[in-house]
């Protein structure tokens, strides 16, 4: 119980020291630093010990519960959340926004990283509910830091399509309850997951359906999955670079989290044809939405968030090709999460140097900021899925799973997508690295800790990539065991 | 001695390893470049010490990691002598590439970035060299796409052109179109759900029914096609090799292409065995159309190295006009005679490498010495470099196919496997393989053509521009490299016996076909059913020797030499624009296939603007249009930008729309739900 | 006795979301919304004394604090600040989006078939009405343009919800009520910050202006 | 042992005897044209007088320019060494089979043609460039040509398609074998620079293509130069003669076939030597640009020679 306290209490501490500390000094952006990597640590530790000796339950009436699932999303949570505390506006960059923006930052994106870390931990479904909503919420604040006109526009288009998800996928919730309550009665923690997975083969299969549809367009909203993506490339590219790490990397991973969820719920009820035909009609829709619209793209921040739409498709789709698929998918949320995140920080440092996001004026990046030119190239490199980075062996691993259960056709249409996707962003960032600087920005660039920081997560993609450490392998696994029915 | 295997591989991976990060760290250009130079070539020579281990001994190496990345099948290692023979050709090329590779990238001092230079090219050597020592799936995509990537950003270090820009796309996206295709390929071939290892792969195919055997055959031809660059899948190899530094597209286009050679072996002749008659057809057409679109190609070309590069095109398509002779006869159940094709076909990739290599290295000095690559501002340069000319004219006359030299050897055994071929009674055969002799004739004779032309314009007569005059020699540490090629060209062309030998033993370790036909005796190298003979050391022996008695029974008579002017109809002086340019030299050819080449012709004349009679200037400009891109790649371009253009509709900025987005997606879940059950 | 009441407090509040659609005045959209926040608690009350549930009774108290008295203030104030214009023309006029919620409604009854036969609930009938509440709350969101119309249609939208667990499951565990309502209440807080911010920064409050950020 | 010497007896007389065919196929057409003509060994004189005389050599030429004419003449001699001329050679001394001696010819033209390059001057480029075109053209129908004789004969040695020739007359009037004959003659006027391809008596710029190669040579290089091209016309003249038609070679190495044999093989050469004057004297010189269409032709005719001699096996 302690290590799991020790996850979720630093983020509610650094929140509340930003609230008291009025004008905003840097200690409470150092302090807020500490408090993270306490947190992860402690998300280390949550990890270890669930693998050794399975979930871990906590709190009244059992709403926290950790299982190898929620420990690896809780450690990928808290590694983003920590290098955003650090990347974050107010501490890494020497000249400081207004203070008060800075402040409304460190609170929120605090909030935030808590409100994550409790979807993935708690037990209660509706709770679960509860903390993702609170996560839309807490990150739209957030969003129209620089009060632009794109990033008011971005942050109503964000609040409002997702609470309106959010609404449905809470009517699912209702419903799968409202299925249980008339079945099994008025039974204390109802709501538990567990409970509810091990009653799902007495539950009625056609109210099920309705409740997965609800859920899936409801948490497929949060998740940014084709054709309820549509408020992810604005808020990805409008809001801070910090919160668009996090929100690109680990925001849609909880969503597909619930989804998997309710999924081994469903399963139990319902042939499991249904469940996997939805996922991967959406997750197919994803990958070409976000594959094509990567052809013609001007911006470099909304790039990367419509990579971040291809990949959430990508994860669908394993997530529906049985067990290799399901170790894939969550290999590659884990890969995914650490590449965006470093990718968009990155992109965060470039737009600060050239004041602009169209990539048509980005150029000479590597002449220009040349450690940040080779970070950005290889966190590229990585999602388009090239070895020796992690991305490689879990898309491997997907094609594989792909064959294995004899889903051809989706194999050829993925590899097509993930073909066109991987020409598009090869050539942008072609555009922008080679080449000449304009005149008006600065060549040459420091080797200071923020780059440091940056390498952390490129050299972790490599190790995934080249060799996939035995306790990763080990989480990993025991993750699709978690999952299984 | 016996050498410890396992030690040698490690080294060579350290080696390169070493090489690639001292090289990132390195604090001067000075020192990346030495850094470079020592990782590559140390790693090369380990690679070359366990690659002729097992290419004397026969017997396969093995080292495997299962505890890498477990889930998909850990790392592998196996090394039998099919492969042994590439990592044989990487490290020897790699090796004496990396020493030119020195003092040719002292140019970039200061300028480019050597750091991030050192870092990929290490890494292109470490793909390159585990490829042909991967043993399972996964080893051998990631070194496939590890050797895509290097190779990528080595296309690109010249970046300030707009084209090398275009190249290094180009060549990325043709480099991930192949590895789209072998994804699946080898997947289809895995049996059981966790069997990703080459020997499971052996036991699936020969257990997959025929229609899976053929899309499986179908994507490794397309795939390792793509990067042996076959015609209709050529179109990066001229954009990406010129673009290269001179020593890595020496790498690329001697080494780098045969890798899809060396893929395509390991799944058709190891893994897929015998198979029907038209997977040799198919593979014959692909090789025809690849050699005489390359020569073709090549012949119109200006620029040197995309002269080499489109010549690198027809190589690869004599080696698969030997391979697909090879799968006709193993179709019609003659395995004999097959070896006879696999093994030209392996001697051609050899013999290729050594003297594409000794071309490209060649190119690097020209483009050191005049800092040019357009034949039309050369000339004369055998006078400012006669060595990098010697070496050139060795390449040339190997490229031409002309005895004793290796390309002559190797052509004459492809010649060969093409004629057991027409034996065969069935008809579409017994056309087809004289059709076949007949391209590979032809294409010979314009590569005689190119060739002249390459040496000629650029090496003889007067130079044509003052930098071409004042060309020099490059540092004397360059001249290792081409001397070592251009022995071996020599070597392997009078020894081709035995060499041919080497290669059989090779196919019959790999097809494991029993050897009844007679190998090289001696100095002859014999053809199939083992009648016909040539002896190049025996032609080398008497042209010599008639040639030294001709010149010493001339120089006894003693006669005196005058030097005066080339005569000119009573012109007064010669000057350089009186000779003939490369374009003038393939006008008749480029005419006589104008329907293949579809030249562009716009022809202005600018008149003095006061009198309209006078003619100032009159501009002809002819263009190749490359009508096989317009044909293929335009439309899936087009396609693409098409559907992309639909779809960043989609996002058309008002919220309502969204929502309905929404909505219209929760009736149809619930429409899907509902309809369901 | 207790379905009736239900089911007159659930119509009752499907009524009062059909005034929104039918009406033109924001206020008129504000004073319907507090109707129907007070129905809400009805409903939640009523069911609280058949079920005996003293639970059911502090959320009710809760929904007429919060939602019925607060909320409404707010959105006052906001309209004072922004004058009360005239809804701008909406999207679609106001016969076609009354058929189009009759439509919806129907589509719920459609919908709410299988729940019907799996249940045998005093509060059955109510179901297929907090369906079609739902859906005609997410009608209003999609068709009006001014911000302060749509940020009511999602508060309609969270009691649609509401009334469905009241009705459905007699109410969620108490824990879990907490939680909706302070995302209730912390959604409806942003809205209004951003409806400010839009008015600061785009001096207008009709979200068609919204439309920079295209592809 | 006696194998060497019958071959290097063989090529001594090809050596010999080439500069008597040029002269002779001169003499005859000036005769049809009605003139005295110069006597058939006047390529002898020509060549002893070349040999004496001073050698002019370009100022802009590299070595290149003075190894060729060694490189054109010992190539051409070594192809007569294993093309069977009076007896039909086999065994450990013959270099080369037809594809060998094809390419080996090949090696002389492409070193010809860089010493056309080499002198700079625009006649010897144009020669170069239109050499090297019509040399490409032909590749593809002596290819077939030698196919076409493999083809039944089993191999490409010489040795086998003679003896195979000589076994059954029967096959030699077959029409694979005269249609191959036919490609191989039309050939074999182009590569050695006859009239319709080629004018080997003119000096005009525009009309000379092997001409203009070695219109730089004088002295000892000219008349290697000369020897080594009257040798290449020789050659392709004995492969027309013995393959197609061998009968009368000497099989075994005793003196009375060898003698035979020789005596059958000039008659035969001065046949052909004559039909080749006659059909000059006939026939006007083709525009290069027409040429193609003429070996297309003779590419045809090749093909055809494989399909009949695979229809008829």
């Amino acid at each position: 119980m302690p290590s799991l306290a020790l996850l979720l209490v630093p983020p509610l501490v650094a929140a509340a020291l930003a609230i008291v500390v009025k004008p905003y000094r840097r200690f409470v952006g150092w302090a807020g630093v500490v408090l993270a990597s306490l947190s992860a640590a402690a998300s280390g530790t949550l990890a270890i010990q669930v693998v050794r000796d399975g979930p871990v339950f906590g709190g009244v009436g059992d709403i926290w519960r950790v299982d190898a699932l929620s420990a690896m999303l809780a450690l990928c949570i808290a590694f983003v959340a920590l290098l955003a505390s650090m990347l974050g506006p107010g501490l890494a960059d020497e000249r400081d926004g207004d203070p008060a923006q800075t402040r409304r930052f460190r609170i929120f994106m605090n909030a935030f990283a808590f409100t994550m870390l409790a979807a993935v931990t708690t037990g209660n479904v509706a709770l679960m509910w509860v903390a993702v909503e609170a996560t839309t919420i807490m990150s739209a604040i957030v969003i129209p830091l620089d009060r632009t006109k794109a990033s008011v526009e971005a942050s109503w288009k964000y609040i409002l399509i997702c609470s309106v998800g959010i609404a449905l996928a809470f009517t699912g919730t209702v419903l799968a309850y409202f299925d249980f309550v008339s079945t099994a009665g008025e039974v204390p923690g109802s709501l538990n997951w567990d409970v509810l997975r091990d009653a799902a083969p007495s539950l009625h299969p056609e109210l099920l359906q309705l409740a997965f549809a609800f859920i899936l367009i409801g948490y497929g909203t949060k998740a940014g999955l084709a054709p309820m993506h549509t408020w992810l490339p604005d808020a990805h590219s409008e809001a801070p670079p910090a919160i668009s790490a996090m929100m690109s990397g680990v925001l849609l991973a909880v969503a597909m989290y619930a989804i998997a969820r309710w999924k081994v719920v469903v399963d139990g009820a319902v042939d499991r044809r249904f469940t996997t035909t939805l996922l991967i009609a959406f997750g197919l829709a994803s990958v070409a939405l976000g594959a094509f619209s990567l052809v013609i793209q001007r911006h470099y921040k909304r790039m990367l968030a419509y990579s971040s739409i291809e990949h959430m498709g990508l994860v669908a789709v394993a997530l529906a090709l049985g067990p290799l698929g399901m170790f894939a998918a969550w290999l590659h949320v884990a890969n995914h999460a650490i590449a965006k995140s470093a990718s968009f920080l990155l992109a965060g440092r470039v737009l600060r140097r050239y004041g602009t996001t169209e990539i048509d004026d980005v150029t000479g990046l590597l002449r220009a900021m040349p450690w940040t030119g080779t970070l950005l190239a290889a966190g590229i490199l990585a999602l388009v899925g090239l070895p020796p980075f992690g991305l490689f062996v879990s898309e491997f691993l997907l094609v594989r799973a792909a064959v294995e259960t004899r889903h051809l056709a989706v194999v050829g249409m993925v590899l097509l997508l993930m073909a066109v996707a991987f020409v598009s962003l090869l050539g942008h960032l072609n555009r922008m690295l080679y080449g000449d600087p304009p005149p008006a920005v600065a060549t040459g660039e420091r080797r200071s800790w923020p780059l440091f920081a940056l390498a952390v997560p490129i050299a972790l993609l490599i190790v995934l990539g080249v060799a996939l450490p035995a306790p990763v392998d080990a989480l990993i696994r025991q993750c699709v065991a978690s999952l299984a029915p | 001695m016996t050498v410890d295997r396992s030690a040698a591989f490690l080294f060579m991976i350290a080696g390169y390893l070493a090489g690639a990060i001292v090289a990132l760290i390195a604090p001067s250009d000075r020192i990346a470049r030495g850094a470079t130079a020592i990782g590559a070539a140390s790693g090369s020579v380990a690679g070359l010490v366990v690659a002729l281990a097992v290419l004397a001994t026969g017997d396969r190496f093995e080292l495997v990691r299962p505890d890498m990345i477990a889930v998909a099948g850990g790392i592998a290692i196996q090394l039998d002598s099919l492969g042994a023979l590439f990592l044989a050709l990487v490290c020897s090329v790699g090796l004496f590439a990396a020493i030119y590779g020195f003092t040719y990238t002292a140019d970039y001092d200061g300028r480019r970035s050597l750091r991030f230079f050192g870092l990929m090219f290490n890494a292109f050597l470490l793909g390159m060299s585990l490829v042909p020592c991967a043993a399972n799936v996964f080893t051998f995509l990631f070194a496939w796409e590890l050797m895509a990537v290097a190779s990528y950003f080595l296309v690109m270090t010249e970046h300030e052109s707009s084209d090398a820009r275009a190249a290094g796309l180009w060549y990325a996206a043709m480099a991930h179109f192949g590895f789209v295709l072998l994804l699946p390929m080898f997947l289809i071939m895995a049996p059981a759900a966790g069997a990703t290892a080459f020997v499971d792969l052996r036991a699936g195919a020969s257990a997959l029914p025929p229609a899976a055997r053929s899309t499986v055959f179908a994507l490794a031809l397309a795939a390792f096609g793509s990067k042996a660059g076959v015609v209709p899948l050529h179109v990066w190899l001229p954009r990406a090799h010129p673009a290269a530094p001179s020593h890595v597209s020496a790498l690329m286009s001697g080494v780098m292409i045969k890798l899809g050679v060396y893929g395509l072996l390991r799944v058709t002749a190891d893994f897929l065995g015998t198979g029907p008659a038209w997977w040799g057809g198919l593979v014959l057409a692909v090789g025809s159309l690849s050699a005489l679109g390359g020569v073709l190609y090549a012949l119109t070309e200006n620029d040197l190295k995309r002269l080499l590069a489109y010549s690198s095109v027809e190589n690869v398509g004599v080696i698969f006009l030997g391979i697909g002779a090879a799968l006709v006869l193993q179709s019609y159940g003659l395995p004999a005679l097959a070896m006879v094709g696999f093994g030209a076909a392996l001697l051609h990739t050899v013999n290729h490498a050594c003297f594409k290599t000794l071309l490209f290295l060649a190119a690097g000095n020209v483009l050191h010495g005049a800092h040019t690559r357009n034949m039309e501002q050369m000339g004369g340069l055998i006078k400012g470099m006669p060595v990098t000319a010697m070496a050139f004219l060795i390449g040339s006359a190997a490229a031409a196919a002309l005895p004793p030299l290796n390309g002559f050897a190797s052509e004459w055994m492809v010649f060969q496997a093409l004629l057991s071929g027409a034996q065969i009674p069935k008809p579409e055969v017994a056309i087809g393989s004289p059709l076949a002799v007949g391209v590979l004739a032809l294409t010979s004779g314009l590569a005689a053509a190119t060739f002249v032309k390459a040496f000629g314009i650029s090496f003889l007569a007067m130079p044509r521009s003052d930098a071409a005059a004042a060309a020099r020699e490059p540092h004397w540490s360059a001249w290792t490299a081409l001397g070592a090629f251009a022995a071996a060209t020599v070597v392997l062309g009078l020894f081709a016996p035995s060499a041919i030998a080497a290669m059989y033993r090779i196919v019959e370790s790999v097809t494991a076909t029993p050897r009844d036909v007679t190998g090289g005796g001696g100095i002859w190298l014999l053809s199939a059913n083992g009648v016909a003979a040539v002896s190049p050391l025996l032609i080398a022996v008497l042209v010599a020797s008639v040639a030294f008695v001709a010149f010493a029974s001339i120089r006894a008579r003693g006669f005196d030499v005058r030097v005066a002017d080339t005569w000119g109809c009573g012109r007064i002086r010669q000057t350089a624009r009186m000779e003939y340019t490369s374009s003038a030299f393939a006008e008749p050819l480029r005419r006589i296939f104008s329907e293949l080449y579809r030249p562009t012709e716009d022809f202005s004349v600018s008149v003095h603007p006061e009198a309209r009679l006078i003619i100032r200037s009159i501009t002809y400009t002819t263009r190749i249009v490359p009508w096989i891109e317009k044909a293929l790649y335009e439309p899936v371009t087009r396609g693409a930008r098409a559907i992309a253009a639909s779809v960043r509709r989609l996002q058309a900025g008002s919220v309502h729309l969204y929502l309905l987005y929404i909505a219209a997606a929760l009736m149809a879940a619930l429409a899907s739900a509902w309809w369901f059950e | 006795m207790f379905s009736q009441l239900v089911m007159l407090g659930s119509s009752g509040m499907l009524l009062t979301a059909l005034i929104v659609l039918w009406r033109k005045h924001v206020p008129a959209y504000i004073s319907a919304y507090r109707l129907q926040v007070w129905l809400l608690a009805g409903v939640t009350a009523t069911v609280g004394y058949f079920t005996s549930d003293w639970r059911l009774f502090a959320v009710a108290f809760v929904l007429v604090v919060l939602k019925a008295i607060a909320i409404p203030a707010l959105l006052r104030t906001m309209l004072r600040r922004f004058g009360a214009q005239p809804e701008v023309r909406p999207y679609v006029n106001t016969e076609t989006s009354l058929l189009v919620a009759g439509l919806l409604v129907l589509f719920a009854y459609v919908l709410a078939r299988p729940w019907m036969a799996v249940t045998d609930l005093p509060t059955r009938d109510a179901l297929p009405i907090a369906m079609g509440l739902l859906f005609v709350s997410l009608f209003v969101i999609v068709s009006r343009r001014k911000a302060i119309t749509q940020v009511i249609g999602f508060l309609m939208l969270e009691n649609a919800i509401a009334l469905l667990a009241a009705v459905g499951t007699y109410g969620v565990p108490l824990l879990v009520e907490l939680g909706v309502f302070l995302d209730a209440l912390m959604g409806f807080l942003v809205m209004q910050i951003f409806v400010y911010q839009i008015h600061e920064t785009f001096d207008t409050i009709d979200v068609e202006q919204l439309t920079r950020l295209r592809h | 042992m006696s194998r060497a010497i019958a071959i290097l007896f063989q090529t001594l007389l090809a050596a010999g005897l080439a500069p008597l065919v040029g002269g002779f196929i001169r003499w005859v057409k000036a005769r049809l044209n009605g003139r005295r003509g110069a006597p058939p060994w006047q390529p002898y004189y020509e060549i002893q007088k070349l040999l004496g005389k001073e050698a002019v050599v370009s100022r802009t030429a590299s070595w290149i320019f003075r190894a060729t004419p060694f490189v054109v003449f010992s190539t051409s001699l070594v192809v007569a060494s294993f093309v069977p001329l009076v007896a039909a050679p086999a065994g450990r001394f013959i270099a080369g089979d037809l594809f060998a001696a094809v390419y080996l010819l090949l090696l002389g033209t492409f070193f010809l043609a860089l010493a056309g390059l080499d002198t700079g001057s625009p006649f010897g480029g144009m020669g170069a460039s239109r050499e090297m075109t019509v040399v490409a053209l032909t590749e593809p129908t002596v290819a077939l040509s030698i196919v076409a004789l493999a083809l039944n004969a089993g191999s490409t040695s010489f040795s086998q398609i003679v003896s195979r020739t000589l076994a059954e007359p029967a096959a030699a009037l077959g029409p694979g074998h005269l249609l191959a004959f036919a490609a191989l003659f039309i050939v074999t006027l182009a590569e050695t620079g006859r009239l319709p391809v080629d004018n080997p008596a003119t000096h005009l710029e525009l009309t000379m293509i092997h001409e203009a190669m070695v219109l730089e040579y004088s002295g000892p290089y000219l008349a290697l130069v000369e020897w080594g091209a009257s040798l290449k016309l020789f050659v392709f003249l004995a492969l027309a003669v013995n393959l197609f038609m061998p009968w009368g070679i000497a099989v075994s190495l005793a003196p009375i076939p060898l003698a035979i044999g020789l005596v059958t093989f000039v008659v035969k050469i001065g046949v052909l030597a004559t039909a080749i004057a006659v059909l000059e004297t006939r026939v006007a010189k083709l525009r290069l640009f027409r040429v193609p269409e003429l070996l297309s032709a003779s590419f045809v005719l090749a093909l055809l020679a494989v399909l009949s001699t695979f229809l008829t096996r």
